[in-house]
């Protein structure tokens, strides 16, 4: 190698990502004329859902909902995700809000509890419209904020538990279970666990022989549940994870184990995968959230509120935070389940709060 | 240790499970080994895992289209591995980027390769061979295992008995000498980040038998994870020394950690820190008896 | 003239530009079958440029190579050995971790690698036969770095006469400087060695020890500024002649014998060593004053180097006691030894010695740093004219002083190097490992005025020599390890020498 | 002595080795403004002051992560630490600010340097590559964050102490990114000025002759992992400050863009050659590629890909490789 060739060949590559970065940019909003809050022209609205990866089942659908909703107004979402990492969520929020659109709507899943206040100030400073979903410290409260919208959530405590009742009926209301606790360090994981703990006092058969935690990864819950079955051995009955990811992984545990169809396995979220092994029968139960209606009813709130179809002070203090409706999926119902439940209707503005299951607690 | 205090961990079908666990790191250390062995370093693991992990899932039979190519398609998995190997050793021998970027550079690409192949929707496979290598035993050992078993094995005799194997080995000990002896280096370096790339994506494979499913996070943490095994197994970071069947031994007592830490009943939040902690003590343990004044240590 | 009558070796004109540099300026050179042709030639003479020429490592600008009468472009090491010329490197090229076997067949394997798999059976044979041929009795699968040094350049040696499988020829065998790290019973196998190859093979022989060169060649060429400037036949020539010719005027190569060895008049030792012991040494006792020069001797293997490192507190010492000026010092590290005062040139300049990429000033100023700086803070002018000053006093030839030091000769390296304890003001005693390794005789003059001018100055010196006669030249007494201990201790005034024979019955 | 000056290295590039070593000591910035052209080329909306400004607030924790291990770097180690040290400290910070308020800072920054001294001199006493050190390290601290604050991330409810850090410089440049420059000018200044820099090239470029010549090579190595500590602490207070929050895991993302930035920056991972500066361009360049291309509109799996081939060509484009003879 000689000197010269060494930077060329760099510089060319680099021309080269150039081109394709900007040849793979979308538009960019053009048109930017300061509308008062509230009354933006719809087609001056900026649609934003940020979620982890579109590179798990749920949160692609989340996407792709978002997609279906912005397409019905004739609008475009950008789509971003920060791949699980708090600074960079942060990151691009900031480098969003600093672009300076009037009549920015976003939808965001924050990546935990502690990740919503950042957000939520730098959104009311940009007068951006937010909706956030599933995580929210206690005490930080949309009532309190202008363009903070809505907080959508589920009750963890509920399906948690409601999945732990369904393994207790299905192993006949005792015998031993394991449980797959996601990440330690977010809501959803606390909350789902407190509600297998609900239901394992109203069924004093069930025990809980082992806890650990899988991290919602389909491939930890995989090892974690070997390791388990090892374990413990035939006194496992049950398997509860704290979602269908890591169900999965306990299924693919146990049919490598040869207990395939001997161990009930329950999870929640309800990804496509899940709702066809419940159907199936070799999974007892999972809980839907519906990640389609979640992507679209996030922009739909924020739409509504941007193009003055909603009034943020008309909105009920009930309905800005609140827990959506979710559905226990058993063999019973999973047929329902297999394709997306949500229609255009559920996104116009007089019926967006229509899936409201009762006010955050 | 682990023996004594859980009457679980001593029992046969733990042992089995332990190998069965083992079997993906293995393959993955076996790859890492020889470029660790030339001195460089590669963290595409993870990326390249994943590439492969989707590409295979779409190829065999599986929920997403018509494919059923069998063994062909995770020929063409472990060729993609190896491609991407070839993209690390290509930045490495001809834009002269350190390895550790190289292969991170890598690994981005082929993180986002298999985000583009997932589309949204989760390949399952239904190829019955594939999953079958999961769950089938021989000897009281899934498929998978026997097949690390394998790779070890070839991967002892590329460095024993193949010119490739050899130069890695060289390379790491005197690369100058070598191309002072007339040998062309940079070949055999691009060739052997080829190979790791290789035994990346038939780990990749092999995770997704597990799994059942093609997920872009197969090869989540067996970067870090593959190096470790190799260190405590012997092999140097600056190259030079170990080898296949050091790494081999690495993987197991790693293997036997984590799966005694889980059998004891280690809290969960301290398993990562007591991993930490033997790998230093391994790595001070063996570095103490050899210990002079003057020696550099990077 | 018939091809066995040819030259197994030509260069007519060979001419290679450096940026600033005339590294060859015209060289011609013959190499006749079956002789041993020496290369003389100072440091910066040419002589590395052209050997590396020779085996395709530098491509000449100018001038034609011949290989028994025929025109060769030589682009690789590949290309000189197909015509068969190889090297033995200074610096030993082998890879440490491979078997002798694979070392000596590195690069051409033949038939002990098939589709690239190894037979380890045909391997061991083939490196068996060309240990054979120089009749070395080295295990071909023992590991390369298990051997001795003696061991590894046979090794290098039988990897070298390789080349003969690619040209149906005699081949040309270059050596560059072989023994500069050998001890004296090495370099008599080494030599037999030499004579022998001479049956089958020419050889190229490379040193700066004129007698060595006029020892075993046939003939000796001079290099001089890139040019051959003459041609003498060994047998019947002296050093001196050699000399003469390689520096252009009459030298004087007795830069050291003269010279008045210093007086030594104190009372108590600098440096007073007491029951010494280490990995490789025990009970070592020595005393040197202020402005003495102590030499120690010894065959390889005899500890007198880890000596020399456990005074510097770069090696540790398990027993004994070391005072300086009468004060017990503790040598836990390099640091204490250095505020203690005590300074160290290694042997491995370029590894240990010196640190290549920095620049000149601050290779010179790395340890005392307080000589360059007020306060807490480096004083770029303060250290400016300190460096230069230092660069003047010693004559260091270098573009600026911020020039990195690999970019200098080895002689003003050294010099650099050297000066690095002479900044501080604060020197009493110094630790030379064969200061003058790899130095040319101008080079070595002027670190033999160094030294002495040190010594007149009060600065107690350990000189580890690179020769006896050096060690006998320059030292005020010498001490003679075997084996780990001092054996005996011999007076060595100027007009009382000891002759090397002495010396060397001690030390085997 | 005819020839004064002989070229030592065979390595070494008789071709015009000066101006291609000129050239490559401003690549880190060419390939900085070439990315911020781009960037605008693709969406005309980020070449404005407000974009600019939040970017360079974003990237100040990570100019800072990356200033403090440039200095491990520079002595010829890694540091793989940093990141899960900042983690735990975001956490410390958090679990101290009720208690302690204004003084939590310091004494935080304080028990960063400390945990970076420990490993420093574990690495420097043991004799174990600073790689097993601080990978090892990073799983103890990671494991200890997760334990002192229960897995969970601590709040913090009131945080006057840290808001400083939010405010604007003449209303333009964020205080954290002012910070994150002050410390990357003061180790620079600091190093410029005393034996220090000689000392850490020295253990860099060539560490048995540094020792040899009397360098404090094992103290210039524990210093080295100190502020490295240090500089990890810091970046857990910036973090603090934009998240009103620690967590046992909200750092860990930054330490491959740390080492990113590093090289990127021309900084050789041999050790020796390089500078804290080229670490800060390195810094921009990093956090653009992660913030500028999700926002410019780039699909995520593109986006994956083009900061992969990105990063490979701007090392290649800022190594100047005149002065690392072998890569690895």
């Amino acid at each position: 190698m000689r000197i010269t060739p060494r930077p060329a060949v760099a510089l060319l590559s680099l021309t080269l990502a150039a081109a394709a970065l900007a040849g793979c940019s979308e538009e960019a909003a053009g048109d930017k004329t300061a509308t008062d809050a509230g009354g933006c022209k719809p087609a001056d609205v900026k649609l934003v859902g940020q979620v982890r990866n579109e590179s798990n089942p749920y949160e692609a659908s989340w996407l792709a909902g978002g997609d279906a909703f912005a397409k019905s107004v004739g609008l475009t979402q950008e789509r971003l995700t920060y791949g699980g990492d708090s600074t960079k969520q942060q990151e691009q929020i900031s480098q969003i809000l600093a672009k300076g659109d009037k009549c920015l709507v976003l939808n965001v899943l924050p990546n935990g509890d502690s990740d919503t206040a950042p957000i939520v100030k730098g959104a009311d400073k940009a007068g951006a419209y937010l909706v956030t979903q599933w995580n929210k410290p206690a005490d930080l409260k949309p009532a309190d904020y202008k363009t903070w919208v809505s907080h959508i959530t589920y009750n963890g405590v509920e399906s948690g538990q409601q999945i732990g009742d369904a393994l207790a009926t299905a192993i006949g209301g005792s015998g031993g279970i394991i449980a797959l606790q996601g990440v330690l360090d977010t809501a959803a994981a606390k909350d789902r666990f407190a509600g297998l703990q609900a239901s394992l006092k109203k069924n004093p058969g069930v025990t809980l022989l082992d806890q650990q935690a899988a991290n919602f990864s389909r491939a930890e819950a995989l090892t974690v549940t070997k390791t388990l079955l090892t374990k413990h051995g035939d006194k496992v009955k049950a398997i509860w994870a704290a979602n269908d990811d890591m169900a999965l992984g306990a299924l693919e545990a146990l049919q490598q184990a040869g207990l395939s169809g001997k161990v009930a396995v329950a999870g929640i979220d309800a990804v496509p995968d899940a709702v066809k092994a419940v159907n199936d029968g070799t999974m007892t139960a999972t809980v839907s959230s519906d990640g389609t209606w979640q992507g679209g009813i996030g922009l739909a709130i924020g739409f509504c509120v941007a193009t003055g179809k909603l009034k943020v002070a008309d909105i009920a203090a009930a309905n800005r935070a609140f827990f959506a409706k979710q559905f226990l999926v058993t063999k019973a119902n999973a047929a329902d389940f297999s394709q997306p439940k949500t229609t255009a209707s559920d996104f116009e503005c007089g019926n967006v709060f229509n899936r409201v299951a009762g006010p955050l607690t | 240790m682990f023996a004594a205090l859980s009457p679980q961990f001593r029992s046969l079908g733990n042992a089995q499970n332990i190998m069965d666990a083992a079997a993906v790191l293995a393959v993955v250390t076996c790859g890492i080994t020889f470029v660790l062995m030339m001195g460089s370093i590669d963290l595409s693991s993870a990326g390249v895992m994943g590439a492969s992990a989707l590409t295979v899932s779409l190829l065999v039979a599986n929920n997403r289209n018509d494919n059923d190519l069998g063994l062909l398609g995770i020929a063409v998995a472990v060729l993609l591995g190896c491609a991407f190997g070839c993209l690390s050793g290509l930045a490495l021998v001809l834009l002269k980027v350190p390895s550790f970027m190289a292969t991170l550079g890598v690994s981005a690409i082929g993180l986002g390769v298999a985000t583009l192949m997932f589309a949204g929707v989760q390949p399952n496979i239904t190829d019955a061979m594939l999953k079958g290598w999961a769950i089938d035993r021989f000897l009281g050992l899934s498929y998978l295992t026997w097949i690390a078993v394998a790779c070890i094995l070839v991967g002892w005799l590329i460095q024993r008995y193949t010119r490739l194997g050899r130069y890695a080995y060289a390379i790491g000990g005197a690369e100058e000498v070598l191309a002072l002896s007339g040998v062309k280096v940079k070949p055999y370096k691009v060739a052997v980040f080829a190979l790791a790339g290789a035994f990346y994506g038939l780990g990749g494979v092999m995770v997704t038998s597990q799994l059942g499913a093609g997920l872009v996070q197969a090869g989540n943490g067996y970067d870090f994870s593959a190096i470790t095994a190799a260190v405590v197994g012997g092999t140097l970071l600056t190259g030079g020394r170990g080898g296949v069947l050091h790494s081999a031994v690495g993987v197991l007592l790693v293997m036997v950690l984590t799966n005694g830490l889980v059998q004891v009943g280690v809290s969960p939040y301290w398993q990562g820190g007591v991993e930490g902690l033997i790998v230093v003590a391994a790595v001070a343990a063996a570095v103490i008896p050899q210990r002079r004044r003057n020696q550099v240590v990077k | 003239m018939s091809v066995a009558e040819m030259p197994a070796l030509e260069v007519r004109g060979l001419v290679k530009h450096y940026p600033g540099v005339k590294a060859l300026d015209g060289v011609d050179l013959v190499v006749r079958q079956h002789e041993v042709l020496g290369l003389a030639g100072e440091n910066g003479a040419g002589k590395s440029t052209l050997l590396k020429a020779l085996v395709g490592l530098v491509t000449p600008d100018a001038g034609e190579i011949y290989v028994r009468g025929e025109a060769v472009k030589l682009r690789s090491v590949v290309e000189a050995a197909n015509h068969g010329i190889g090297m033995v490197f200074q610096e030993q090229s082998l890879v440490p971790n491979l078997t002798a076997a694979e070392n000596i067949l590195l690069g051409s394997e033949g038939a002990s690698v098939r589709r690239g798999l190894y037979r380890w059976d045909v391997m061991r044979r083939l490196a068996q036969e060309q240990l054979d041929k120089i009749g070395s009795k080295i295990d071909p699968l023992a590991r390369t770095d298990s051997l001795s040094f003696a061991d590894r350049q046979m090794v290098e040696i039988a990897k070298v006469l390789r080349i003969e499988q690619r040209s149906q020829h005699p081949p040309v065998i270059i050596l560059d400087e072989p023994t500069s790290v050998l001890e004296s019973k090495e370099i008599d196998t080494l030599f037999a060695q030499i004579r022998r190859l001479r049956e089958f093979a020419s050889v190229v022989f490379v040193s700066h020890r004129l007698d060595e060169v006029l020892d075993v060649c046939d003939r000796v060429t001079v290099l001089r500024s890139g040019q051959s400037v003459g041609e003498v036949a060994a047998a019947g020539a002296v050093p001196r002649e050699l000399h003469r010719m390689m520096i252009g005027s009459t030298g004087s190569d007795d830069h050291y014998h003269e010279n008045a060895a210093s007086v030594v008049g104190s009372e108590q030792p600098r440096l007073s060593v007491r029951g010494l012991s280490g990995k490789s040494f025990r009970g070592i006792d020595l005393d040197v004053a202020a402005g003495e020069i102590v030499s120690i001797v010894g065959v390889h293997g005899s500890g007198r180097e880890d000596v020399c490192r456990a005074l510097f507190g770069a090696e540790p010492a398990t027993a004994g006691e070391i005072r300086m000026d009468g004060r017990k010092i503790d040598l836990r590290s390099t640091r204490a030894a250095c505020a203690a005062g005590i300074g160290y040139v290694p042997a491995e300049r370029k590894i240990e010695g010196m640190v290549g990429p920095m620049s000149v000033a601050d290779n010179m100023t790395l340890t005392k740093q307080k000589a360059r700086c007020a306060g807490p803070f480096v004083a770029p002018a303060k250290q400016a004219s300190l460096v230069d000053r230092w660069i003047e006093r010693l004559s260091i030839r270098t573009p600026t002083r911020d020039t990195a030091i690999q970019r200098l000769s080895g002689g003003n390296q050294q010099k650099v190097v050297l000066a690095r304890w002479l900044v501080g003001g604060d020197i009493k005693l110094l630790l030379l490992d064969h200061p003058t390794r790899g130095l040319d005789i101008g080079a070595r003059s002027e670190v033999y005025r160094l030294m002495r001018e040190l010594a007149a100055s009060g600065v107690a010196t350990v000189l580890l020599a690179d020769s006896l006669e050096e060690a006998i030249g320059m030292a005020d007494r010498i001490l003679v390890m075997n084996d780990g201990r001092v054996v005996t201790e011999v007076a060595c005034p100027a007009g009382g020498k000891p002759s090397p024979l002495d010396l060397v019955k001690e030390m085997v | 002595m005819s020839t004064p000056v002989a070229v030592a290295e065979p390595a070494a590039n008789p071709a015009g080795p000066r101006r291609a070593g000129r050239l490559t000591g401003f690549m880190p910035l060419i390939a900085l403004v070439a990315l911020v052209l781009a960037l605008a080329i693709a969406d005309s909306d980020f070449l404005t002051t407000r974009s600019l400004t939040a970017a360079l607030r974003t990237a100040a924790p990570l100019i800072v992560l990356a200033a403090g291990a440039t200095l491990v770097v520079l002595c010829g180690g890694i540091d793989l630490s940093i990141a899960a040290l900042a983690s735990l400290s975001t956490v410390l910070l958090a679990l101290w600010l009720p208690d302690l308020g204004g003084l939590a800072t310091p004494v935080v920054i304080l028990a960063a340097t400390a945990i970076g001294a420990v490993q420093g001199v574990a690495h420097v006493l043991l004799r174990i590559p600073s790689f097993i050190v601080t990978l090892g390290g990073m799983s103890i601290l990671s494991a200890v964050a997760l334990v002192v604050s229960g897995a969970g991330t601590v709040r913090v409810v009131d945080d006057t102490p840290v808001k400083w850090l939010e405010l604007y410089v003449g209303g333009y440049v964020p205080m954290s990114a002012a910070v994150a420059i002050i410390v990357v000018a003061v180790i620079a200044v600091v190093l410029k000025v005393t034996p220090l820099q000689s000392w850490v090239s020295a253990t860099g470029y060539s560490e048995s002759a540094a020792r040899l010549a009397g360098t404090p090579v094992d103290l210039v190595k524990i210093a080295a992992f100190c502020v490295s500590g240090a500089c990890a602490g810091l970046a857990a207070v910036m973090l603090v400050s934009r998240q009103y929050s620690g967590g046992p895991t909200m750092a860990d993302n930054l330490l491959l863009p740390a080492v990113a930035a590093i090289v990127v920056g021309g900084t050789a991972i041999t050790g020796g050659h390089g500078s804290v500066w080229r670490s800060l361009a390195g810094a921009l360049v990093v956090t653009l590629l992660r913030v500028g291309l999700p926002i410019v509109g780039v699909p995520s799996a593109y986006e994956q890909i083009l900061y992969g081939v990105i990063i490979v060509v701007c090392v290649a484009l800022t190594l100047d490789w005149s002065k690392v003879s072998i890569i690895k």
